[in-house]
């Protein structure tokens, strides 16, 4: 499976996630774009493990490995974002019973 | 031990603390106290410079040098002093005629207030120190500080009575003048320095023979520019007679016997230089015969008892620098010696009739003062026999050398440079008869207060009238008395005798008869004419001349007005219009623009990531469509 | 056209199209159920490309816990249709140019020729298997592994700070006001 | 019949990749799909139906209803699913070495004992703060 | 397998981490703030001694950590702000919040966060000490739950950030492509043999520089700065406003230094871009600002835009000047904040300048602190920043980049006029409306002391630099 299907396949999810930051205003809908961003990234470098181990296979065993630990660190620290990131929300909404991003402008020019 | 002259310092130094204690306890200090100060320590350094004329007559001369003044990396300039047989010679007249002035201005400044005679006499010593520090530099840079020193103090004392503003302005004028030349004399320094790589005399004078012909003309004219400033030749001379607004001692000190020789002692100093410069030389001896001959004729219709003199003192500059011109060094010397000691006498005669007259200066109102003024008249004639060149006195023998030696150089020379001699003869004895001579035209009051001035300006009228008299016998030519030419022996280590004399005694005999004999003539003439005087109103030629060739009006549309016409525009049209302008459109605009951004900042955390999604497009862009 | 290349094709429309959903769909609990089903497209590809073990992960963490969170914070916040903030039409236009372009762009740094050639080749290597990656993790990123932990630390810290109310400032362990509703 | 499955699968050399080692996940995810659209068949099929507009309406005692049925949750349950997130990730940690248990020997020990060290801390921390304290 | 050897190199970040646990053991059994904020001072100073205990020369561990002079150096320069900044918020937090010992447990790591990422070596290493930072800065910005601004500016911090560490790994994933390798020697060694840059690096490293870019507050990504700093706390801010930035430009040095990222022109291009931006706009959008927090922001935004001129010099003499610049840019901005914090009081934050008007009159010596703090910023002579500005010069000069050159110093001159305006403020004659009588809760003995220490840092520097210059010198060639 050429490299290039990936990339275009990833390339198309980080443009669909980044649409979405930029239209979705609830705060919750941001945070699943973000994912879906985060997903594309990590579908990317799974694809470029996979292409490391194949072209260095012969030299070192565990060529591509640490793409696929990257992305297993990206997915966790995804976790521990996300769950700080909706408490913040939470609290947004408990103080302001919105959950529009651009709700609080208040800090202007 | 180590050389003597290494001593040198105090002579320079003396001055220079009399200077401070007059300027900085003017007040304290009471007039008596302030006399003494003054005068003090012009005396010790006067005794210093005999004592260092003796050693450098039994021929030890020697560079003493003290301290780096400048040093910047390779280039370095010692603040040194050079002893030799020329600047031995300047600095007797100077410490020798400026204590004979400070005696007479502390008589003649009696009745200014305790503060005021302070300040006069702290500009006295602070003008007689770089006076000092001019004429006994080693280089060129030590020599420059004493030419602006000088020019300082000129301008300082003929201000000195500054509530009066044309004497203000008077002094302004000298001092614009004077900073036109020194920027010539920077001009030729900096040259010198980038040729020769060094300001000390010995080293750019062995370097000068290595020079093109172009740069040492270039060098010995700017050069000269510098001294027609400070010795009022012909484009920069106007300042001087109107410097006649300074005190009468001032005049005599500054402008009859020091300051303006700076100018010639330069030329001297350079000698090797100018002897490489043909053309220079000839500049000099032209420009030099022209001021003469311009001065005389302006002098002839002066009024003014000072501006007479002032002229006469600029012809005789011109005489000094024909002399130079023409190579005759000694003889140029000869005449600044002699020339400075009747100038000065002449000066302080003028002052005590002005004393006498209680402050009147005009000579139309004067006259038959011959009775009142004993001393005064006796001493003023000798000056004027001297000046005219009449045998027996200095005079004749300073100014028959030059003339023998424009002679050799050039036969029409010699004679303008006569025709020149005969107008100072008439010009002085017209002055002379018409001051001490006739009836008195001044008005009653003046009349009965005429009275000689007291010991402390009788006496050194008197030295200086037996100087001028007994002055000429230093250089008494070979045809009278052999070996007589004590003053060219004296100088030959430093400026050594040019070529033998190409013109037999016979006819150096004749010159010498006839230029007397034709200066008697004209004295009979003046008398004649001036005997019985009539004040009547100038027409044609004399108007012309009485206007001074209308030079100083000249000066003023060339020069002057387009300048401040100039300037005027520059302040209000450029300046406010453009600069300001400028100035302000730049703050609008930046503060109009920092509001327009700040609108960016909407606080919308949506367009922030906007604004991030389109930069990073921009960055790619960047990236990939430029590198195509 | 072997089995792999249409599982690829499948999953990968299947990605594709669920993600345009979760952005396009109105109501947030449905972009969340959208946004399951992309992770499973994605845990797909991982099976895919032989990386099972992130496969396994990626259900767990992202689709088991975080997606469980969003649905609490949703159920929290009471969020459905009717509450959608507006959307400006004007920003939103300018959203969806800017990602096209930006996606327009990438493609054309991407598309050069040398990554066609080279393979990731499905179906074959065994690194995504869980003990080779388990080894590589305890040897060469056992720091990270650590850093990670303090991570967690600061979330579960930043997380009650932020999240519980006034809880008394005596002594701990007696339970704060009850939270407000 | 299982017996043949897993006596099959032992057979073969275990090679990881191919297709035959998804066969268990396979039936797994077909079962789990299978119950829950066979029970959603079944009640569709065999229900009476009779739609009428009121009878689709929620019935709230009579009362006239408003409003969705939705209530709004407590903050505590959002407390609890954050933090099962993080112990959730924590417990992903443990997978990886629980396989490599025996080859990590001692220092893979100290490492992840250091690890659950940590949590340990935050979690005396949360009992503490009584953050997963169920109000009454 | 880190050895227990290898622990003595990552001593500090152990320490600091340790502290966290502690203070969070010490919370759960009994809160009591003076401890806590004393332990915490306590831990970052071990930190910052510990640092003498690492053996000289660069020590790799396990691929992912580098712990060379370099590393060391930044170390004790966060270590150094983490205390000052505890020190500063103890008396600012006890007027406002009651339950702020986790202040502190946040603040430890988040210093965790920037030290490890000041030793990273490795992307891996490098993104989760970066979201260790992030986490704990999205709460500790929300700190102070009352103010609706303190969760306005955590939520637009988390937005953002999120974003922007997305556009940072899809960068990262594109480099692993090109290289194959995460560690920066891999990347380095990947791309020497491959000659010019190819496509897809290139794209990688933009994206990269949009990651960095944003945490480092440059132009095109800087919008987040004044709100953050603006709502978020004081201390906070200050935290923001050094550690972060430092830890980033630390990395960013260590990352196309080694790299040689730089030499590629397109990159060097967009990199001047940024910095000309940053300089210019930082300056010119802090003319008219009425509030001082966001007028540091801004002024920040500049600062680091003139780091950029060093970081884009490349020679040795750039990194050491812009070291030099980022320990006077640290000494700076913390001192600035500190007296922001010092002037604060019960009922809120000291944040317009008229409330600084006739400070002199009041207060001369806080006064007198301030000023130099402003005219360090400004780079006026005798004060650090001028020396700061001047090695950043002569960096330029000696490489030649004219334009950047020309911007710093047209920038500084914009830059002239609001610092100076702060100080024509609080010289001007007392406000007669009273309008905070409040006493100012900054107490002499703890905050004053620092601001004298850091007023004295910033003379000290100015006047006599070449002791720290020679620590830098020692440290920048290690980098190569």
């Amino acid at each position: 499976m050429p490299v290039n299907y990936y990339i275009f396949l990833s390339l198309a999810l980080f443009a669909i996630g980044i649409v979405g930051v930029l239209i979705r205003r609830n705060a919750i809908t941001f945070f699943m774009c973000i994912e879906i961003m985060l997903n594309a990234v990590n579908l990317l470098l799974v694809a470029f493990s996979k292409m490391h181990h194949a072209k260095q296979a012969a030299t070192l065993a565990t060529a591509g490995i640490d793409g696929q630990i990257f992305v297993f660190f990206i997915m966790v620290v995804a976790a521990a974002e996300v769950s700080v990131g909706l408490a913040i929300i939470v609290m947004l909404f408990r103080n302001v019973h919105s959950v529009n991003v651009n709700f609080l402008n208040r800090l202007k020019h | 031990m180590q050389n003597a002259l290494q001593l040198v310092w105090l002579i320079p130094f003396f001055p220079l603390i009399g200077f401070l204690i007059n300027g900085l306890f003017r007040k304290q200090l009471s007039k008596s106290l302030i006399a003494l100060t003054g005068c003090g320590t012009i005396l010790v350094s006067f005794i210093l410079s005999v004592w260092v004329f003796l050693q450098v007559k039994n021929g030890n001369s020697d560079v003493a040098e003290y301290f780096n003044f400048i040093s910047a990396g390779s280039f370095k300039v010692p603040f040194a002093f050079q002893v030799d047989a020329l600047s031995s010679l300047f600095l007797l007249i100077i410490t020798g005629i400026g204590f004979i002035i400070h005696v007479y201005s502390t008589s003649y400044m009696k009745d200014e207030t305790g503060e005021h005679y302070g300040r006069y006499f702290s500009y006295l010593n602070l003008f007689v120190f770089s006076m000092l520090l001019l004429v006994m530099g080693a280089n060129y840079v030590i020599m420059y500080l004493g030419w602006e020193g000088v020019a300082l103090c000129s301008y300082l004392l003929i201000g000195y009575w500054f509530k009066n503003t044309e004497y203000s302005k008077a002094a302004n004028k000298a001092f614009i003048m004077n900073r036109v030349g020194d920027f010539a004399f920077l001009l030729a320094l900096f040259w010198i320095v980038s040729k020769t790589g060094s300001v000390s005399f010995d080293v750019v004078f062995s370097k000068a023979s290595a020079l093109g012909t172009s740069d040492v003309t270039i060098i010995t004219l700017l050069l000269f520019i510098g001294a027609t400033a400070k010795s009022a030749q012909i484009p920069l001379y106007t300042w001087l007679p109107d410097a006649m607004a300074g005190p009468t001692p001032v005049s005599a000190l500054i402008h009859a016997a020091t300051m303006v020789n700076a100018g010639i002692y330069m030329v001297t100093r350079s000698k090797a230089l100018y002897s490489l410069a043909p053309l220079s030389q000839d500049v000099i001896a032209i420009t030099g015969l022209a001021t003469a001959i311009l001065a005389a004729t302006i002098a002839m219709k002066q009024n003014d008892i000072k501006k007479v003199l002032a002229y006469s003192t600029v012809s005789q500059l011109g005489y000094i620098f024909l002399a130079l011109g023409v190579g005759a060094y000694t003889a140029g010397i000869f005449h600044v010696m002699t020339h400075a000691f009747f100038k000065a006498l002449l000066f302080l005669a003028a002052g005590s009739v002005i004393h006498a007259m209680g402050g009147e200066q005009d000579i139309r109102r004067m006259g038959g003062m011959k009775g009142k003024l004993k001393i005064t008249y006796i001493t003023f004639l000798v000056g004027c026999l001297a000046i005219s060149g009449i045998p027996p006195f200095s005079g004749f023998f300073s100014k028959d050398a030059i003339l023998l030696s424009a002679y050799e150089h050039n036969k029409i020379l010699y004679v303008v440079a006569l025709f020149g001699a005969l107008l100072t003869a008439y010009y002085m004895f017209r002055l002379l008869f018409l001051t001490f001579n006739g009836s008195f035209r001044g008005t009653e009051e003046q009349q009965h207060h005429l009275h000689e001035s007291p010991a402390a300006m009788t006496i050194p009228l008197i030295i200086l009238a037996v100087l001028s008299f007994a002055g000429g016998f230093a250089g008494i030519p070979d045809i009278f008395l052999k070996g007589g030419d004590a003053i060219a022996e004296f100088l030959s280590p430093v400026l050594p005798p040019e070529g033998g004399k190409t013109v037999s005694h016979s006819t150096e005999l004749i010159l010498m008869l006839l230029t007397t004999v034709l200066v008697l003539a004209v004295i009979v003439l003046a008398w004649f004419r001036f005997r019985k005087y009539k004040p009547e109103e100038e027409k044609g030629l004399g108007k012309f001349l009485k206007n001074k060739w209308y030079v100083d009006e000249l000066y003023e549309k060339i020069i002057i007005n387009p300048l401040d016409r100039f300037g005027a525009f520059l302040s209000n049209v450029f300046d406010r219009s453009v600069v300001d302008g400028l100035v302000n459109i730049v703050g609008r605009l930046v503060n109009y623009g920092s509001r327009q951004v700040r609108l960016l900042q909407s606080g919308q955390v949506t367009s922030y990531v906007l604004l991030m999604v389109l930069s990073m497009l921009l960055i790619m862009a960047v990236q990939f469509f430029l590198r195509k | 056209m072997s089995i792999t290349l249409i599982l690829f094709w499948f999953l990968s429309v299947l990605a594709l199209f669920s993600a345009a959903m979760v952005v396009a769909s109105k109501n947030p609990v449905y972009s969340v159920l959208w946004l399951i089903l992309v992770f499973f497209a994605i845990s797909g590809h991982y099976l895919l490309l032989n990386a099972q073990f992130l496969a396994i992960v990626n259900i767990i963490v992202y689709a088991g816990a975080i997606m469980v969170l969003f649905l609490f914070v949703i159920m929290l916040m009471n969020l459905n249709k009717s509450n959608e903030p507006k959307r400006n039409k004007w920003l939103n236009l300018a959203g969806v140019l800017a990602g096209g372009c930006l996606l327009l762009v990438l493609v054309a740094a991407l598309k050069n020729a040398e990554t066609k050639a080279t393979l990731a080749e499905t179906g074959t290597g065994n690194i995504g298997l869980i003990e080779n990656l388990g080894k590589a993790l305890f040897t060469d990123y056992v720091v990270p592994f650590e850093i990670s932990s303090v991570l967690f630390l600061s979330a579960m810290v930043g997380a009650v700070v932020l999240g519980k109310k006034e809880s008394s400032p005596d002594t701990a362990g007696q339970s704060g006001k009850s939270s407000e509703k | 019949m299982i017996y043949l499955l897993q006596e099959e699968l032992s057979k073969k050399v275990m090679d990881v990749n191919d297709i035959a080692s998804y066969l268990p996940i396979g039936i797994q995810i077909v079962c789990a799909a299978g119950l829950v659209a066979f029970l959603m068949l079944v009640t569709h099929l065999l229900g009476p139906k009779r739609k009428t507009a009121d009878k689709l309406q929620s019935f709230t005692s009579g009362i006239e209803s408003h409003g969705d049925a939705r209530q709004p949750v407590a903050i505590k349950y959002f407390l609890v699913a954050i933090l099962f997130v993080l112990f959730d990730v924590e417990v992903i940690f443990f997978y990886p070495y629980a396989v490599n248990f025996k080859g990590l020997g001692w220092s893979g020990f100290w490492a992840v004992l250091l690890f659950v060290g940590f949590f340990l801390c935050g979690f005396i921390y949360i009992i503490k703060k009584g953050a997963l304290k169920w109000e009454e | 397998m880190i050895s227990l050897t290898g622990l003595n190199l990552i001593l500090p970040q152990l320490i600091i981490a340790l502290a966290a646990i502690i203070v969070m053991l010490s919370i759960a059994v009994k809160r009591c703030h003076r401890f806590t904020n004393l332990f915490t001072l306590l831990s970052f100073a071990a930190a910052a001694i510990s640092v003498l205990y690492i053996p000289r020369g660069s020590f790799g561990v396990s691929s992912l950590f580098v712990v060379d002079g370099f590393g060391k150096f930044f170390t004790v320069l966060i270590a150094c702000a983490g205390f000052v900044i505890t020190l500063m918020s103890y008396h600012y937090l006890n007027a406002r919040e009651k339950r702020n010992e986790e202040y502190y447990i946040l603040l430890l790591l988040s210093s965790l966060g920037a030290l490890t990422m000041v030793i990273s070596n490795h992307f891996v290493s490098f993104f989760l000490s970066l979201e260790v930072l992030s986490v704990s800065l999205y709460a500790l910005i929300g700190y102070l739950k009352e103010e609706p601004a303190g969760i306005e500016s955590g939520i637009k911090y988390l937005v953002l950030a999120a974003v922007s560490s997305s556009f940072l790994l899809f960068g990262i994933a594109l480099i692993y492509m090109q290289t194959g390798h995460l560690d920066l020697s891999g990347i380095a060694a990947g791309l020497s043999s491959s000659g010019e840059f190819s496509g897809v690096f290139i794209a990688g490293l933009a994206m990269v520089i949009v990651g960095i870019g944003f945490k480092m507050a440059l132009v095109p990504f800087h919008l987040w700065t004044p709100d953050i700093y603006a709502g978020a706390s004081a201390p906070v801010s200050a935290f923001v406003a050094t550690v972060s930035k430092g830890a980033v430009f630390a990395f960013l040095l260590r990352l196309f230094y080694s790299t040689g990222g730089l030499e590629n022109k397109n990159v060097w291009t967009v990199f001047t871009i940024i910095a000309v931006a940053s300089m210019l706009f930082g300056n010119w959008l802090a003319l008219r600002q009425q509030n001082i927090k966001r007028l540091l922001a801004y002024s920040s935004i500049g600062h680091l835009g003139y780091l950029m001129v060093a970081f884009l010099a490349i020679t040795d003499r750039g990194m050491q000047a812009a070291t030099f610049y980022l320990v006077v840019y640290f000494t700076g901005m913390l001192a600035a904040f500190g007296t922001v914090i010092y002037m604060s009081n019960k009922k809120g934050e000291a944040l317009y300048i008229d409330d600084y008007r006739g400070l002199f009159w009041k207060k001369p010596w806080l006064a007198a602190i301030f000023t130099t703090v402003m005219l360090s910023l400004a780079g006026i002579p005798l004060t650090a920043g001028f020396l700061g500005k001047l090695y950043l010069l002569t960096a330029g000069t000696e490489v030649g980049i004219w334009l950047l050159v020309i911007v710093l110093v047209v920038s500084s001159g914009i830059g002239l006029f609001y610092y100076l305006r702060v100080v024509a403020v609080m010289f001007a004659g007392k406000n007669e409306n009273e309008a905070s009588s409040e006493p100012v809760i900054g107490k002499i003995f703890p905050h004053g002391l620092v601001l004298t220490l850091l007023f004295l840092l910033l003379l000290w520097f100015g006047v006599y630099p070449s002791s720290l210059l020679e620590i830098i010198q020692q440290i920048a060639s290690v980098i190569r």
